[in-house]
């Protein structure tokens, strides 16, 4: 067992949007490793999504109750107050989402939204080095001519180009977690193909530890080296992408991966 | 710097289609326009003279062009009844509605901005449902009868407001400006109410959006997601609205001029309806539309910088 | 009728009762009630005037009182807020009705024709609509129908507005390209597959054009320019009280309440129409 | 074997209005697709693969006469084909029974008239054919889920037995299990009824599984087109090379 940062135990989560309330994740667990790169799959409606966004604390605005703990760096981040929480966001965890383009603010420079954790966690640093390090940042997720794009709104820029973004906005900080939310899904496959590239790079270079949801197993084959299968609200299955692709030990997996088309190309 | 070259050209555009509309609207009223300024004295000599001395016999296009220049240059043709010239009768009504409208405006900006965010931040607390409730009875009053309601609260009740003690602003400036406080509330009321409620759905909508838990992911505070992310996005629906209410003021200070008695630009607007005093009801017509296109250039200009994506939209 | 009721009632999913739909159907209730029964009774003659009893207050005899002209005030509001109801309904027959037409045709067409026609919907829109009214006014002359014929047309930009943005918004959904393959024509698909489709934003609309329409009309009665006498609207009797408001501030106040819960009960509608989940 | 082909594209051209310009002006025309040449046999599948903007989806619209502007040939030999969208939210119109909708375009067909229990027989015909129970008829589409959605979609196309029919992302919008379950229905309809179809599609594995043809587009160009099996196992295009890779075909 290596260096464990984060780990989530018994996590429950019930919205109670509507008279009769609705459990949406069930007994989730997760041991994530510094450095190591975590799937978690499952369909719409699995709860993947809404384990990862009680991870990175983003689930006030509905109306539900949370049980268990989500353990990271000595803190219970489900029951510590606002303010601590807010003290990790965006700087030791942060998060990507899977339209790009619904998730930049439509009318701030790029800059601006690049820098912004830089802004909040870290004040000492001065404009002229939170720019320097912008650009940086940019440039390493790929951004060519950063200076320009520096400037520019995101309905300037392509899909792919925005979701670069997003991660040169999530990375600046240099975080401990990036939990990645179907980052590709609205992307088409060779862009795909170049983001999923781009975070493996990251987490080899910046030894972040990355939690990577989708609903394309293929995709988390290629980019993780642990699985947690997820449907309707509790883990399925949990261990080895290779192992549960080789041998998966329940229904609703070997479905998930007979839905696949085989393709035998000799 | 084009788009604002685009827009001016626009606005130039559609003020020559107005102006047309309007001088063929008022050209092709049967009745004839020296008949009506000498009434029962009009012989035909003298008709046929003035006829030819106003230039009707010649070609209506050629009438338009005339009017239309001599407009522009400050010329508004001659009242019917007072047979002096319109520009002289207008030009110190105007200053008395427009400073009414810019009043309103302010009042509206003040109340609904604040209120608004405040009542978006705290959804259906019970503030804000007081405030939706009496939102929504404020904008069933007509701004006549909350005028009346104004001036019988302020001046029958409370006796700090004197009903019909107008005070031009040549005589005391000071005092015109206090006369005009009451007025200016009954017509920045119902549109205070409307801002309110818009910029708080604005706002509430906005907040629903991905790039605000974007926005939380990064750190920030619900203050600084709401003040740095959302209310940007929030104001550009508002400002559109804002822009057509200073409009609808410019035009609603006529009805609440009636009630306070101001002597703005209403009374000759009306009287000159109702005797059908073409001229005047032309330049006033013309002069509140330029106002309301020189509005409207403004909020293009404002909503383009708030507004990056406009040019996508186009 | 089941459904109807059934709009009342909690909303099972959300918890939350539709209560501007309730108060709107009372309050409009109400003004249509007396305007029903105004046309075949009302307490007193409305234009009997009885010098005996000039500006009486309120009483049980004369529920508002009575003006200078010794007449019952609520006979006479029963008599007015007809007149308004009938101006605001013309007015929203012709703002409603050709604006969803213009709307719909240049929202389904789009291109050259619909182009210009926003140009001019948006040239008009740009002008308060009361100088609009007044314009109109002025040119048609003053009078019941006049008015509402000048208020319709002064409505029409902004309905054809609405219907356009739904128009646009519902012609490149799938479902009208899919009729479209099948060979449904261009009527059809016009008013059976997409008009039902904005039925409640339509309503909706309806119903906040009502009220403005009353709000308008007051405002041109007000001004002298509306109805005139013996049809004197509710506008045209606020302003014909509005001199009276030192001697017997209840004979204005009176009238104007009326007015609001006219108007208050057409904008509750609308807004409970807008909430009823399926308008969302 | 030598087949019939139902629809040829001889260098065929479609433009689209370019919106950022002036719309007044007939000038601005933007060239989407930019010379296609590609057969479509009867009764195959043929499956075009390409990313978003490469001109895919045009080249359907221009198929079934969604876009005017077009050069070049375009021979179909029947007409009247169907199509199938991707989204199955947008595609029902929400205000409508799924019975109505099924029987709109035996309403609108002008080559003979339907009466009302022909109308219902043949309704009932297809909902059998495409894996539904007869008490969905009196449902809303915001009462169905979306696999039950598309299904319906691809009955509202059939009803008409067109020759040929056109499924634009069929089951992109639609989860993993959910997917598998319509491109069966798809292979089935296909077997039964002898109808050719021109799937298109991103996902070159659900290319390779269900289409007898594949051609590659890239930019408004035919860039490859073979069997599946022979284009996956040797790529002639760098482009196609690129794909298969990013797919984690490769």
């Amino acid at each position: 067992m290596g260096n464990i940062i984060l780990d989530v135990t018994d996590l429950h989560i019930e919205f109670h949007d509507h008279d009769l309330p609705e459990t949406v994740v069930e007994d989730f667990d997760l041991m994530l490793e510094a450095g190591e790169i975590v799937g978690i799959v499952g369909e719409s409606g699995s709860g993947k999504s809404m384990s990862a966004l009680a991870i990175a604390g983003l689930l006030k605005r509905h109306a539900l109750t949370k049980k268990g703990k989500i353990m990271f760096d000595g803190t219970d981040l489900l029951s510590c107050d606002r303010k601590t929480l807010r003290s990790y966001q965006g700087d030791e965890i942060s998060m990507i989402f899977q339209e790009p383009m619904t998730s930049l603010n439509p009318v701030k420079k790029i800059g601006w939204q690049v820098e912004e954790s830089l802004r909040i966690h870290h004040k000492e640093i001065d404009k002229k080095e939170r720019k320097r390090r912008a650009i940086e940042m940019m440039e390493a997720v790929g951004l060519r001519d950063a200076e320009h794009v520096y400037n520019m709104y995101p309905h300037e820029l392509s899909g792919g180009m925005r979701q670069r973004v997003m991660i040169a906005a999530a990375m600046i900080g240099e975080p401990k977690i990036l939990i990645a939310d179907e980052p590709t899904t609205a992307l088409d496959v060779t862009i795909q193909a170049q983001i999923v590239n781009l975070l493996r790079q990251m987490n080899k270079d910046k030894g972040t530890a990355i939690i990577f949801i989708s609903h394309d197993l293929s995709l988390i084959r290629q980019l993780c080296q642990r699985v947690i299968v997820m449907q309707k609200g509790n883990i399925v299955e949990n261990g080895n992408v290779e192992d549960i692709f080789r041998k998966p030990q329940m229904g609703y997996t070997r479905k998930l991966i007979a839905a696949i088309p085989q393709i035998n190309l000799s | 710097m084009r788009y604002i070259l685009k827009k001016v050209l626009s606005m130039v555009l559609t003020l020559f289609v107005v102006s047309l509309c309007v001088f063929l609207a008022f050209s092709l009223i049967p009745g004839d326009p020296v008949t009506r300024m000498f009434g029962t004295e009009a012989t035909p000599e003298l008709i046929a003279q003035y006829r030819e001395k106003m230039g009707l016999n010649d070609p209506i296009l050629v009438r338009y062009f005339r009017w239309f220049v001599a407009f522009l240059q400050g010329d508004m043709g001659i009242s019917y009844d007072y047979k002096i010239p319109v520009t002289g009768m207008l030009a110190e009504k105007i200053p008395i509605t427009f400073t009414l409208a810019i009043m309103s405006f302010a009042i509206m900006v003040i109340i609904s901005i604040p209120l608004g965010i405040y009542t978006a931040k705290y959804e259906n607390g019970i503030i804000d449902h007081v405030i939706s409730v009496i939102n929504q009875i404020i904008m069933a009053i007509p701004p006549f009868f909350s005028g009346i309601l104004l001036t019988f609260v302020f001046g029958v009740i409370l006796r700090v407001f004197q009903p019909g003690g107008f005070v031009s602003y040549t005589v005391d400036f000071e005092k015109f400006l206090k006369y005009l406080i009451l007025p200016a509330f009954a017509i920045a009321l119902p549109k205070a109410a409307m801002a309110t409620k818009l910029l708080r759905g604005s706002v509430i909508d906005e907040a629903g959006k991905d790039y605000t838990r974007t926005a939380y992911s990064r750190g920030n505070t619900t203050n600084g997601v709401l003040y740095r992310h959302v209310l940007k996005n929030a104001m550009i629906p508002v400002v559109t609205f804002m822009g057509m209410a200073l409009a609808d003021m410019v035009a609603g200070s006529i009805v609440i001029e009636q009630v306070f008695g101001i002597p703005g630009i209403s009374r000759i607007l009306l009287s000159s309806i109702n005797n059908r005093d073409y001229p005047v009801v032309e330049a006033i017509i013309m002069g509140i539309a330029i106002i309301v296109l020189v509005i409207n250039l403004l909020v293009d200009i404002i909503y383009r910088i708030i507004n990056p994506r406009i040019e996508v939209e186009s | 009728m089941k459904r109807f009721l059934s709009l009342f009632k909690k909303n099972k999913a959300t918890g939350e009762r539709n209560t501007y739909l309730l108060m709107g159907v009372i309050l409009t209730g109400l003004i249509l009630l007396m305007v029903i029964v105004g046309l075949f009774y009302t307490p007193y003659d409305p234009t009997k005037m009885d010098a005996s009893a000039k500006m009486q207050g309120i009483s049980l005899r004369h529920i508002m009182g009575t003006d200078n002209m010794g007449r019952d005030v609520f006979s006479r509001v029963m008599y007015g807020s007809r007149i308004t109801v009938v101006i605001a309904t013309f007015t929203i027959i012709i703002g409603a009705g050709v604006g969803t037409i213009i709307g719909a045709l240049a929202g389904y067409y789009g291109g050259m024709f619909g182009e210009v026609t926003m140009r001019i919907i948006d040239a008009m829109l740009a002008f308060p609509s009361i100088l609009l009214s007044l314009v109109f006014v002025s040119l048609f002359g003053t009078g019941m129908y006049q008015v509402a014929v000048a208020l319709g047309i002064s409505f029409i930009p902004s309905f054809a507005r609405i219907v356009r943005g739904e128009f646009l918004r519902c012609r490149n959904m799938d479902y009208v390209e899919v009729a479209r393959l099948q060979g449904v024509s261009d009527i059809r698909i016009i008013f059976v597959h997409i008009l039902p489709n904005i039925v409640g934003v339509l309503l909706s609309s309806v119903m906040i054009g009502f009220n403005n329409a009353v709000l308008a009309e007051a405002g041109l009665s007000f001004l002298g320019i509306g109805s005139q006498p013996p049809y004197a609207s509710l506008g045209k009797m606020l302003s014909d009280a509005q001199s009276y408001l030192f001697k017997r501030p209840s004979y204005v106040i009176s009238i104007g309440l009326v007015i609001v819960l006219m108007v208050l009960g057409f904008s509750f509608l609308g807004e409970g129409i807008k909430r009823i989940p399926e308008n969302k | 074997m030598e087949q019939e082909k139902v629809i040829q594209a001889k260098d065929l051209k479609v433009y689209y209005k370019d919106h950022k310009k002036n719309p007044l002006s007939r000038q601005h025309r933007k060239q989407v697709l930019k010379g296609v040449t590609l057969d479509i046999y009867e009764g195959e599948i043929l499956g075009i693969a390409g990313e978003s903007g490469c001109g895919k989806s045009t080249f359907a619209k221009a198929i079934v006469g969604m876009n005017k502007d077009i050069e070049g040939e375009l021979i179909q030999k029947y007409g009247d084909p169907q199509m199938v969208f991707q989204d199955p939210y947008s595609s029902l119109n929400p205000s409508k029974k799924i019975g109505w909708l099924l029987e709109e375009p035996l309403k609108a067909d002008k080559t003979r008239t339907w009466t009302k229990e022909e109308r219902k027989k043949r309704a009932k015909e297809i909902l059998k054919a495409i894996g539904l129970q007869e008490n969905i008829l009196d449902r809303y589409p915001s009462q169905l889920s979306g696999g039950q959605r598309q299904r319906v979609s691809i009955g509202v196309a059939l009803m008409k037995s067109p020759k040929i029919l056109i499924a634009d992302e069929p089951v992109s919008a639609l989860d993993v299990t959910i997917q598998a379950q319509i491109l069966e229905l798809l292979q089935e309809l296909h077997r039964e009824m002898g109808i050719t179809i021109l799937f298109i599609s991103h996902d070159l594995r659900v290319i390779y599984q269900i289409c007898d043809h594949v051609a590659v587009m890239h930019e408004g160009i035919i860039k490859e087109y073979g069997v599946p099996k022979d284009v996956y196992k040797n790529p002639k295009s760098e482009y196609t090379m690129q794909l298969l890779e990013a797919a984690g075909i490769r």
